[in-house]
This record gives structure tokens, C-alpha cells and sequence, in this order.
């Protein structure tokens, strides 16, 4: 199990949970999982989501590995300038 | 867990400051931009514009117009094909011709394409919109009441409460701990409302394109933009196109700071082009630029920050209201998560807001968001400290983050320079130097992501040993140069051997924007890793030459060599050697390496600032600056010195004049250079820099991304060097004389 | 509208054209003469990217008329090497780095050499107000002010 | 659009008179800029550059004639100039960049009638005159006489402002022009005032004029600054009821560029410095 610590507003979604576990052992599966298991982030997630993982941030590769001790954070989707 | 991909090591090129290979293109006036081409048979198309914040198109008669010599093609926005599904993709869609509604004044209406701008001028005059004039809105916090006038029903999205308008479109909130038992530990609680006005990046080169779309959808387009791929799959999807069948090419790129993320005129030209049989160009004016084209979000902030007497923040909250202007984008998120993020918080709450208003979309400028939370958030720790009686680098080093830290916008940081450029700061002659009347010094910090992102780089082996590199990205501050830099320094030839382009989009796959500083980073990843996959196959063809196993044969110095000395006795095969015999050994050679380049590492800066008030006029002078920023590993000092002086002065612009100013009827009332004040060569110092390197480990070489973090901590910088000069906090930018004049007399 | 007939001397070569009552000379340059490397910017007058020079007068070619060229001698940046060899100013940008997108460059070489031609020893803060009329969003100013200062020095000693 | 470019007054006269939608192209630094934004569409553009005198400035009666086509790079390469009126001459070199002061003329600066123009409070505070051409014939005007709302002057159809005459300037007199704008460079101001000053020999003020700009719909001459100064040797009392006189008379608007309070008091504040700059230069101090 992964522990994935979501932001403020997207708790409020999750009956206030900050974190929640997942069985993931990539983003991809992260991604899916959470999609799954909490249905009221799905909008969200299918609006794009950044993950930071160990303090690096990741948008879109699905093999990026997780372990279950890796950090896990989920992000608005960044964008630049 | 990702893996570090930096090894240390010692550079021969990387570091080196060598002449930009475009560069006697450019001091000689050959560099072809936007506006530098024609075709033959080509027309001028230009685009008429809504002359009201908020109207709804009743109706629009072009037919005088589509009959008027010259006149080859009238476009309104019943004449585009499809409406994309996604809502970004209609979003710009909508920007680039509006639809029922026009959302801002200069929103586009109508286009037309004639055989010169005098007959496109004159066309345009004829064209009737009768339009009902609707209600407008500008300023975020007024956008955001119930009664406001909106601008979209139905794109609230969840999270947003009902005491809001339908403008607020978004709701984030981030931070950790409880910062009401946070201010309880306070010695002292200050909380402050911030305003700034939206800025535009100001790029000298108007958007322009040429473009030519057959009825078979076959289609070329030319343009200034920092993405052409953006350009390509943006105005595919937009005219129903296949994106194989538009061929993009990126001119040279006049300054995009973020602004030339998108497209605007765009499909208009390759509709027009389709419609006329004919190549269409269009440039914008410099008033168009400004009413149409990308500024940032203006906002309004409040930041609560609890202090000990010894400098320690308890804790700190903070409320970011951003307006986008009349489309969803998300400046005020970015605020929320990066106001704090220099800081090592136990108690920390952010809530940001993005809100539409009757203003021209906002488009990204250099680290969106961030430099106007730096400001609120850095005035409040500035202040806190000037009332302790604190040291304001002191306090900044006592509750930096650094490797390990939770931040405040959720993970945890790696290893990050924060400390080290606060601690150069201290250290640099600039902090210690006396002042003179009526002069300040101000201090601030600021963060940046940095991203990665879709990344090509394709490196040939040329016959006699040069080497040509294909990018996908446009060189907006010299990344041809650093890319041959790194080529040439993995390849272990002299970086004058390989040349650089950027290649058009049926070229290479697909590359994400040149943004988020990504460039140096993510492209000069995919450089090195292409000149690793071109030295394989050279040791391969070494190898095959001796009769040895590839195994056996090492990459020393630009040549080939015997690893060992069972490899046996063989001179080395310089690159231009094995270059010269592959089509011998099997054919020609080159490199290629494609990946979406994720795990950028974040950013920080420190700017020191010296102003001078006049206090009798409010005139505020910057008598020296300083930047501070870490790099991560500097492949050309001078660009990224250019990187951080620019971001700077854009910083100082927007912390003393720029701003957009409407007028009660929500019209621009300073659409051109002459009272959009950037900062010109009289209002400035030198801008010193002091760059430190503290390796990236998602980088071979532990290059961070550069052009961002340099706009966040000036606004905030010459704030506090400003409020201390004039010995009243200004909470409000710009800090123009009349406002500081005002503050000073209300002391 | 008829166009009217302009005989002028562009980078030393005689030049003649037609053009319209209201074309500016920037438009003749670039539109009709292929010299594109005087960018149009603002076309106010607010940004220099189009200067050069007419009868050695620097001026922003917007806000010339292309009628009023007539018997002039026009100098732009095409103008400013001579064949392979740049101006010390070209080569002083290039060593200084001085410019990021280049966009602006062609302008202040054509003012700087304008500063250098009038005053061969400008202090920091003549050579800032010479050229304020000359916007850059890159670079700060910083390198190019410090390149048109290392370029007077060099021109002052081979001079 | 016609272009002409006449060799004669005459021929400038009847080509304006002729056609009312004719406008004058001198420097052209507004003219271009206004005609690119089409916020004018003239039939015909009469350039009078090439008519003789419009490009001289010479000497007469012991002071000087400024041709209308004569740019601020010019005058201020004028040496002479610039030591009898270096005020007129500062004010003329702020407009715009060192760009537009190879074209731009104080005459075109004059007739744009802008409140904000440079170098008017300059020549109302030198008491000069324009030299206007018409079909009637030739006439003299005080410079402050011409702008009569923004954008608009006092000239009839068919005339034209031919010269700017500046007398000579007396013996211990002198002048000065300040402005204030946001940035350094390229803006157009948002309070100027002129200030002539003249001084008897022990550095009394004999004779003193006060003009502002951008602080009214014209240029505004400070009447009581002559009440004020005269006698005085421009000590800390002067000064301030200088200031007081010179915020007191400005009458400006909110807008883009600042606002009635901030205008009302840096028009003290300018019209203090200039006169104190004045008074350096009268008295030989400074040149």
C-alpha cells in the first residue's frame, strides 16, 4: 500500500481524508487506483494532476516506480512560463 | 524511486562562455522572425476586434466587406469547422475568434484576408457587428461576488463554494498543521491585503505567422512561438485537421517570457488561407499585443504570518485571489503553493482562487503566479522582522527550507540551494554597504518548480566528423549554443563541430513548450543521452574495425580506445575517423533519444535591492541590485547571467510602473509602449549576479532550469527596499509616485 | 492611389522605389526592399527596433515617411559590416553576449554606432540614455550597455 | 492620400487652404503615429521640410529664429542656443527618445496642442512668439496663444506656424524647464514647468514668468509668480509661496498618467526646482 497525500480542497472531497492508501507500485496504477477507489476525484484527476514522488515531480509516465515507502503527493497539474 | 542520474565530473566545454552560433545572424539583421518571410501570391490578414468588455454578438454582416477589391477571404467564428471537445483546446478556440459573446475589449470578431493591409484595413471598417452591450467586470475580488456579471454559467468546478460567483472557477487549498495554535506561539501577528496589476511579458516581437492550408488539409504554417508542436496539434484540433498534414516551422522567437505558449492568430490564418487559396500572414500591432494578447493575472491577497521574537514563523496563512482574465487558467494555485515554499513551516494554510474577468486571457509569464505571492508573502516576513528587530536574511535563514523539509505545498525537498544563496547574500559586499537619504535596501526569496516534459533530440554523425543536431524547442535565449555545448562536451569534440537547429515539426516527434525553464534541462538531457547513443554505435564500429568485442572498447577524448589490456594494442579511432569510414562499417551514424523528461529539481533565488525615494515626488530609483540564484551547473555563465538580469528588470518593471489601466467602460487606456512603462536603459543600474551551482541529481550534468525564479523575488525585493526607504509598507503595485507620493503623505 | 517615385541611397547603393502616400519607410524596407532586419516593434516610435540612420540623423524608420526617403542617404543595420567583417560594435554584442532573442539587436547596434560616431568616450550613463529609446525585454540592458562601452574602448584604441 | 512637399510658403499656404483635410508633416513623430493607429485619415500629407528657412535657426534682434522643420537634436547642437535659452533647449531635447529628437520639432509640439508638451511651458515661460503663415499674410503670436484645447489651436485654415522667435535674453536672465515622469526616458510628462528668470546684478529677481504643463487642458502661465519673486532672491518664504502659488493654479485630471492631487503637488515641487536651477544659471553660477 501506497499513501498518497492529497491537497486541501481535493480532502474535502474524500470526506476530509488528507491521505489515502492505494495498492500502486507505479503512477500509472496510482493514477487508476485513486480514480477507482474515490470517484469524486476523477474530474480532477482526468483534468490533470501532477505527482510528486520522493520530492520529484511527475506528470504523465506511467512507469515511474513507487514504493511503498516513497512520498507521495498529489499536485495540481503545473504549468510554466 | 527515480534514479539520480548526476555523476560528477569535470567539464572541458560545459562552463565555457563560447560565442552563440546564431549570433552573427542576429547582430547582422539575416535572423528571419515572425514577420521576416513572405510567400509568393501571399495576402495580409487582419482581424477586427470587439470594441466593449462584455457584449454579446447579435450579429455580424461581413457582406460589404467579402465584396470589396482585393478582399480574398471574411472569416467570423461560424466559419470554423469543429468545436473541440476539450475544454482548453475551445477555450482558445473561443480566444481566437469569440463566439456569442465578446469577453474583453479586443476580443477578436471577425477576419479578413486581401491582397495588402490597406484593402484589409479598409475591409475591416465595413464589416457591421451589432452588439448588446453587457455589464463588465475587472478587478478579481468584485468578479468574485454573487451579483457580479458573468462571464461563463456551469464552469464552476467542485471545491468552489456557493457563496461565490460563477466567475470563480477554481478553489485550491494547500498547507499542513493548524495555523490558529501556530499564531498562538507568536510573539507578534501581522496580516496584510495585497493588491498588483496585471503586467504583460512585453515581448518586442508582435505574434506574426504565414501560413498556408490547402482545401485538402494539407497545410505549412510559419510563426513565432514557443512551441510549435503547442501550435500544430492546437490548430489541428482546432480546424479538424490531421496534425501529420500541418507542417509547423518555428521562426526565430522575438522574446515569449510565457506569452507565446498559445496561439491567437494562428487558425485565423490558416482558415483564412484555406478560404483564399491563397499564403495568409498576420502580425499583430503592438496595441493588438497588448489588448489581446497574454498578460498575467492582476490580484488581491491577504497573508496572516506569526513570528517569535527570535524570528521563528509559527505559522503563516494566506488567501491568493487571482483574475485570469475572461478564460480558466491558474495563476492564483500557482500562488497558493509557491508563496511559502521558501520556508520551513509547521503551520501553514493557503487557499488560492482563479476567477475570470472581462480581461484578455491571461497566457503564462515566467513562473506564473509565483511573483505576486512572493511579494505578499515576502512584505509580511520583511516587516515582521524590521519590527523584531531582526536581520530579514537572518530570519530568512532561520526558517529556510532545505533537503528534508515538508514544503508547503505537500512533498518534501531533495537536496535545494535556498540556504546557499541567502547565505551568499550575507556574505556579498552589496548587504553590507552603507546607505545614503532616503535610501532602502530590500531583501526576498523565491521559488520555482522548474519542468521537464516531451522531449526529441536526433544528433548526426556527419562524414567528416561534424556533428548536426536536431531540437525541437525555440531558442529563446541561446539553448542552440548550450545544447552543442553538451553535445560536444559528451562527444569530447570541440563544441564549433556541432551545429544546432530546430527542427519543424515533420522533423522530429513531439516537443512540449519551451517553458518552465524545461529547455537547458530537459532538451540538454536528451542531447547528452543522444550523444551517449552515437558514441555506442561508434564504439560499436571502433570495435568491429579492431576485431575486438564492443565491450573492450572505451570513449576517452573524442575517440575510441582499447579499454584494458586484453583489448589488445590499437591506436584510437578519433570521431572523425569512425565518421569517415561508416559507410564502411555499416552505414551513417547518429544518435537519437526521445523521453518525457520528468523529475525537474525546484528553484530558488535571493534578490538584494537599494532604491532611492524622492520624497517629495514619490520617484523611486534602483540604485543597485543583486541576484542570487542556484543553477544547478551553469553550462553557459553568460546566458543564464542574461536570464537572471532579465527576470530581474521584468521584476523591477512590475514592482515600479507596469500595469494594464482601464477605463470605466472596461476599455485599455494604455495599449502601447508609450504608457505600458517597461523599464528602459536610464532607469537602471548594472544587475549584478552571483550564480552557485549545487548539482540537480535529475541532470548528468546537474543543470537546473533558470529563466523563472529570476521574477519571482524582485517585486517583493524592491517593495521592502522601497518601504523602508520611505519608511511606509506599500502594499499595493505598481509602486508608481502618485501611489508612493499618497503613502508618504499619509504618514 | 497613385504611388509615388523615391530615389534615395540605401547602405551606400543607389535605391529607388514607389510607394504609397502613407507607407512608411519602415514598411519600404521591409515590404518592398527585402532589408527585414529593421523589425517593427511597436510602430510608435516607442521601441527603436527599427532604427537607422537618414543623412547620419538616427531615427526610427515608423515614423518616416517612405516618400520623405527622397534624396536621403538611409543606413540600416544590413549596412553596418563590411562584407565578412563586423562592426567592432557587432563583434562586442557576440563577445558580451548582449542579446537573448535578438529581436531588439539590429536596433541598438544602429543607435549605439549613432552614440559612437557623435561621442567616441560615452560615460555608462550617456550610453543608458542614448539608448532609452531602445526597448529590450531579455537582457536587463546590463551586457549591452557593457558591450557598447568595451566597443568604444576598443574603437578608441584602433582608432 | 497625396503627398506634397512644397518649396514655398506660399505653396505650403495653398495646399492647406485648398484642402481642409490636409495636414502639415514636419518631424511627423505624431502625425505617423496617429495616422498608423487611424485615428486621422487626411487626404493630403504637405511636408515643409524642404521650404527654405525651415530648417535654420538664425540669429534676429539679439535673439533667435527657430524654423518650424528644425528638430531637438538640432537645437540642441546649437551652442549658442543652448547658453541664452538651455531651458527651451532641455525642454525641446525631452520629447521622446534620442530617435524622435532627430525629427521632432517644437513647432509640431506646439500645434499638436497636447497639454503635456515639453517644450510649451518652456517657450511661454521665455515669452516667445510663432511666426504664422496664411492666406491673409504673416502674423506674431505669443506661443501661449496658440494651443486653445487639447488638440486644437488658435490658427485658422490655410495657416501654418513658419518660425518660434526667441528674444534675446537679457543680461543676468536665464531660464529652465523640469518635468516629471515615471520612468527616466519616454514618457510624456505628467507636470512640466518652465521658469525664466531675470536678476539684477546684487541676484535680485526683476523679472520672473511661470508656466505648467499637464496640469490643464493648455499650458498655464502662473500669474502671480512675478508678485512672488520679484525682490526676493529666491529665499525659503519665495519658494514656498512659489510652490503654494504653482499647486494652487494647476488644475489638472485623473488619468493614465497620474492624478490631481500627486499633479498638484509636484507642480509645486517642479516649479521650485526649475526656479531654483533658473536662478543658479541667471546669476552665472551654473551654465
Amino acid at each position: 500500500m501506497v499513501t498518497v497525500r492529497l491537497w486541501g480542497s481535493l480532502a474535502e472531497l474524500v470526506d476530509g481524508k488528507r491521505e489515502i492508501e492505494i495498492t500502486a507500485t507505479n503512477l500509472r496504477e496510482l493514477l487508476e487506483g485513486l480514480g477507482e477507489a474515490y470517484p469524486a476525484l476523477k474530474p480532477q484527476i482526468s483534468r490533470g494532476v501532477s505527482v510528486a514522488i520522493d520530492g520529484r515531480i511527475y506528470n504523465d509516465t506511467w512507469a515511474t516506480p513507487i514504493n511503498e515507502t516513497s512520498e507521495v503527493v498529489l499536485l495540481n497539474r503545473l504549468v510554466g512560463g | 524511486m527515480p534514479k539520480d542520474e548526476f555523476t560528477p565530473r569535470t567539464f572541458s566545454v560545459v562552463g565555457t562562455r563560447p560565442l552563440r552560433p546564431d549570433g552573427i545572424d542576429k547582430v547582422t539583421g539575416r535572423a528571419r522572425y515572425g514577420a521576416d518571410i513572405s510567400a509568393p501570391g501571399m495576402l495580409t490578414g487582419m482581424v477586427l476586434r470587439s470594441p466593449h468588455a462584455h457584449a454579446r454578438i447579435c450579429s455580424i454582416d461581413t457582406s460589404v466587406a467579402a465584396a470589396m477589391p482585393g478582399v480574398k477571404a471574411v472569416i467570423t467564428r461560424a466559419d470554423f469547422p469543429v468545436h473541440p471537445e476539450n475544454n482548453g483546446t475551445a477555450d482558445v478556440l473561443d480566444n481566437c475568434m469569440a463566439d456569442k459573446k465578446a469577453l474583453y475589449d479586443g476580443h477578436a470578431v471577425a477576419a479578413v484576408a486581401a491582397s495588402s493591409r490597406r484593402a484589409a484595413l479598409d475591409a475591416l471598417a465595413t464589416i457591421k457587428v451589432v452588439y448588446e452591450v453587457l455589464p463588465h467586470v475587472l478587478d478579481v475580488d468584485e468578479a468574485m461576488k454573487l451579483d457580479a456579471p458573468i462571464l461563463h454559467k456551469g464552469r464552476k468546478q467542485e471545491g468552489v463554494p456557493a457563496d461565490v460567483s460563477d466567475n470563480v472557477l477554481t478553489r485550491t487549498e494547500y498547507g499542513h498543521g493548524d495555523p490558529e495554535i501556530g499564531f498562538q506561539m507568536a510573539d507578534l501577528v501581522i496580516e496584510r491585503q495585497f493588491k498588483t496589476a496585471a503586467t504583460h511579458q512585453g515581448y518586442i516581437e508582435p505574434h506574426s505567422c504565414l501560413a498556408t492550408l490547402g482545401s485538402d488539409g494539407q497545410g505549412d504554417l510559419w510563426v513565432c512561438t514557443q512551441g510549435h508542436y503547442m501550435a500544430r496539434n492546437t490548430c489541428a484540433e482546432i480546424l479538424g485537421l490531421d496534425s501529420g498534414c500541418l507542417r509547423v516551422t518555428p521562426s526565430e522567437i522575438g522574446g515569449g517570457f510565457g506569452g507565446k505558449t498559445t496561439v491567437f492568430l494562428e487558425p485565423t490564418a490558416l482558415l483564412l488561407s484555406q478560404k483564399s487559396g491563397r499564403p495568409v500572414k498576420m502580425t499583430m500591432t503592438r496595441e493588438e499585443v497588448f489588448r489581446a494578447s497574454g498578460p498575467t493575472a492582476s490580484t488581491s491577497i491577504d497573508i496572516k504570518i506569526g513570528m517569535t521574537k527570535d524570528g521563528t514563523i509559527t505559522a503563516a496563512k494566506g488567501d491568493y485571489r487571482y483574475q485570469n482574465g475572461a478564460y480558466e487558467a491558474m495563476n492564483g494555485t500557482l500562488g497558493a503553493m509557491t508563496g511559502f515554499a521558501p520556508y520551513d513551516l509547521d503551520h501553514v494554510k493557503t487557499v488560492g482562487w482563479d476567477v475570470v474577468t472581462n480581461r484578455p486571457k491571461a497566457a503564462a509569464y515566467r513562473a506564473p503566479g509565483a511573483p505576486m505571492a512572493a511579494f505578499a508573502v515576502e512584505s509580511v516576513i520583511d516587516e515582521l522582522a524590521y519590527k523584531l528587530g531582526l536581520d530579514p536574511i537572518e530570519v530568512r535563514l532561520k526558517n529556510a527550507a532545505r533537503e528534508g523539509t515538508k514544503s508547503a505545498y505537500g512533498p518534501t525537498y531533495p537536496a535545494i540551494g535556498l540556504e546557499a544563496t541567502l547565505k551568499a547574500a550575507k556574505s556579498h559586499p552589496h548587504w553590507s554597504a552603507p546607505l545614503g537619504e532616503n535610501q532602502g535596501r530590500g531583501v526576498a526569496c523565491g521559488f520555482w518548480f522548474n519542468f521537464g516534459g516531451d522531449t526529441c533530440v536526433s544528433l548526426m554523425v556527419n562524414p567528416d566528423g561534424t556533428v548536426s543536431l536536431s531540437e525541437g524547442n525555440p531558442d529563446i535565449g541561446g539553448s542552440r549554443a548550450a545544447m552543442s555545448m553538451m553535445a560536444a562536451e559528451e562527444l569530447g569534440i570541440p563544441m564549433e563541430r556541432v551545429r544546432t537547429i530546430i527542427a519543424d515539426t515533420a522533423a522530429l516527434g513531439q516537443n512540449e513548450v519551451t517553458d518552465g525553464s524545461r529547455v537547458t534541462f530537459a532538451v540538454g538531457l536528451a542531447t547528452i543521452k543522444a550523444a551517449r547513443h552515437a558514441i555506442q554505435i561508434m564504439v560499436e564500429r571502433a570495435a568491429m574495425t579492431w576485431g575486438i568485442d564492443p565491450e573492450a572498447v572505451e570513449w576517452v577524448d573524442g575517440a575510441a580506445q582499447p579499454a584494458g589490456p586484453n583489448a589488445g594494442k590499437h591506436p584510437p579511432m578519433s570521431l572523425a575517423e569512425i565518421a569517415a569510414i561508416a559507410s564502411n562499417t555499416g552505414g551513417p551514424i547518429s544518435g537519437h533519444f526521445e523521453v518525457n523528461a520528468e523529475g525537474a529539481g525546484v528553484s530558488f533565488g535571493t534578490h538584494i535591492a537599494d532604491t532611492e525615494v524622492d520624497p517629495e515626488t514619490g520617484a523611486v530609483k534602483i540604485i543597485r541590485y543583486t541576484v542570487f540564484q542556484d543553477a544547478g551547473k551553469a553550462v553557459h555563465p553568460s546566458f543564464v547571467e542574461g536570464q537572471l538580469q532579465g527576470g530581474a528588470v521584468q521584476g523591477i518593471g512590475w514592482a515600479l510602473n507596469e500595469e494594464y489601466i482601464y477605463g470605466k467602460d472596461g476599455t485599455l487606456q494604455n495599449a502601447g509602449f508609450l504608457d505600458y512603462r517597461i523599464p528602459v536603459a536610464s532607469d537602471l543600474p548594472m544587475i549584478d549576479t552571483a550564480i552557485l551551482e549545487i548539482p540537480n541529481p535529475g541532470h548528468p550534468y546537474g543543470v537546473r532550469g533558470v529563466g523563472e525564479t529570476g521574477i519571482v523575488p524582485p517585486l517583493a525585493a524592491v517593495a521592502n527596499s522601497v518601504s523602508r526607504a520611505a519608511g511606509v509598507r506599500m502594499t499595493s503595485l505598481p509602486m508608481s509616485p502618485p501611489k508612493v507620493l499618497a503613502a508618504l503623505k499619509k504618514m | 492611389m497613385s504611388q509615388i517615385h523615391v530615389k534615395t541611397i540605401i547602405n551606400g547603393d543607389a535605391s529607388e522605389f514607389l510607394c504609397a502616400a502613407d507607407e512608411t519607410l519602415l514598411d519600404v524596407l521591409r515590404d518592398r526592399l527585402d532589408l527585414t532586419g529593421s523589425k517593427e516593434g511597436c510602430a510608435s516610435g516607442d521601441c527603436g527596433a527599427c532604427s537607422v540612420t537618414m543623412d547620419g540623423r538616427l531615427v526610427c524608420a515608423c515614423l518616416v515617411l517612405g516618400a520623405e526617403a527622397d534624396g536621403t542617404e538611409i543606413t540600416t543595420i544590413e549596412g553596418m559590416a563590411t562584407g565578412e567583417n563586423l562592426h567592432p560594435l557587432q563583434q562586442a554584442f557576440l563577445d558580451h553576449a548582449a542579446l537573448q532573442c535578438g529581436i531588439c539587436t539590429p536596433g541598438f547596434l544602429v543607435a549605439a554606432k549613432s552614440l559612437l560616431e557623435r561621442n567616441p568616450d560615452p560615460t555608462e550613463e550617456e550610453t543608458r540614455y542614448w539608448l532609452a529609446g531602445n526597448l529590450c525585454r531579455c537582457t536587463g540592458y546590463d551586457k549591452i550597455v557593457r558591450a557598447v562601452l568595451d566597443a568604444a574602448k576598443i574603437m578608441r584604441e584602433t582608432a | 492620400m497625396q503627398f506634397q512637399s512644397p518649396l514655398s510658403v506660399e505653396d505650403a499656404v495653398a495646399f492647406l487652404a485648398d484642402d481642409q483635410n490636409a495636414r502639415i508633416l514636419s518631424g511627423g513623430t505624431d502625425l505617423l503615429v496617429r495616422l498608423r493607429l487611424g485615428h486621422i485619415a487626411p487626404s493630403k500629407i504637405v511636408d515643409i521640410k524642404k521650404i527654405e528657412g525651415m530648417r535654420s535657426i538664425t540669429r534676429e534682434d539679439g535673439g533667435f529664429r527657430i524654423g518650424a522643420a528644425v528638430s531637438g537634436a538640432e537645437m540642441n547642437e546649437n551652442h549658442d542656443l543652448y547658453l541664452a535659452w538651455p531651458g527651451v533647449v532641455e525642454a525641446a531635447g525631452l520629447i521622446g527618445s534620442t530617435q524622435i529628437q532627430g525629427r521632432a520639432t517644437i513647432v509640431g509640439n506646439l500645434c499638436n496642442a497636447g497639454p503635456a508638451a515639453d517644450s510649451v511651458p518652456a517657450l511661454v515661460a521665455a515669452s516667445a512668439t510663432a511666426r504664422i503663415a496664411g492666406p491673409s499674410g504673416v502674423r506674431d503670436v505669443l506661443v501661449q496663444d496658440i494651443p486653445i484645447a487639447p488638440g486644437q489651436t488658435s490658427l485658422k485654415i490655410g495657416e501654418l506656424v513658419t518660425s518660434i522667435f526667441l528674444p534675446a535674453q537679457p543680461v543676468n536672465g536665464s531660464d529652465a524647464y523640469l518635468r516629471f515622469i515615471p520612468r527616466t526616458e519616454m514618457d510624456i510628462a505628467v507636470v512640466g514647468c518652465g521658469v525664466s528668470l531675470k536678476l539684477d546684478s546684487a541676484g535680485t529677481v526683476v523679472q520672473a514668468r511661470v508656466a505648467l504643463g499637464a496640469v490643464a487642458p493648455t499650458v498655464l502661465l502662473v500669474e502671480n509668480a512675478a508678485e512672488i519673486l520679484i525682490g526676493t532672491q529666491l529665499d525659503d518664504d519665495a519658494l514656498s509661496a512659489l510652490a503654494e502659488a504653482s499647486s494652487s493654479v494647476a488644475n489638472p485630471i485623473d488619468d493614465k498618467r497620474g492624478t490631481i492631487a500627486f499633479r498638484k503637488d509636484v507642480s509645486g515641487v517642479l516649479t521650485c526646482r526649475a526656479a531654483k536651477i533658473a536662478y543658479s544659471r541667471a546669476k552665472g553660477t551654473v551654465k
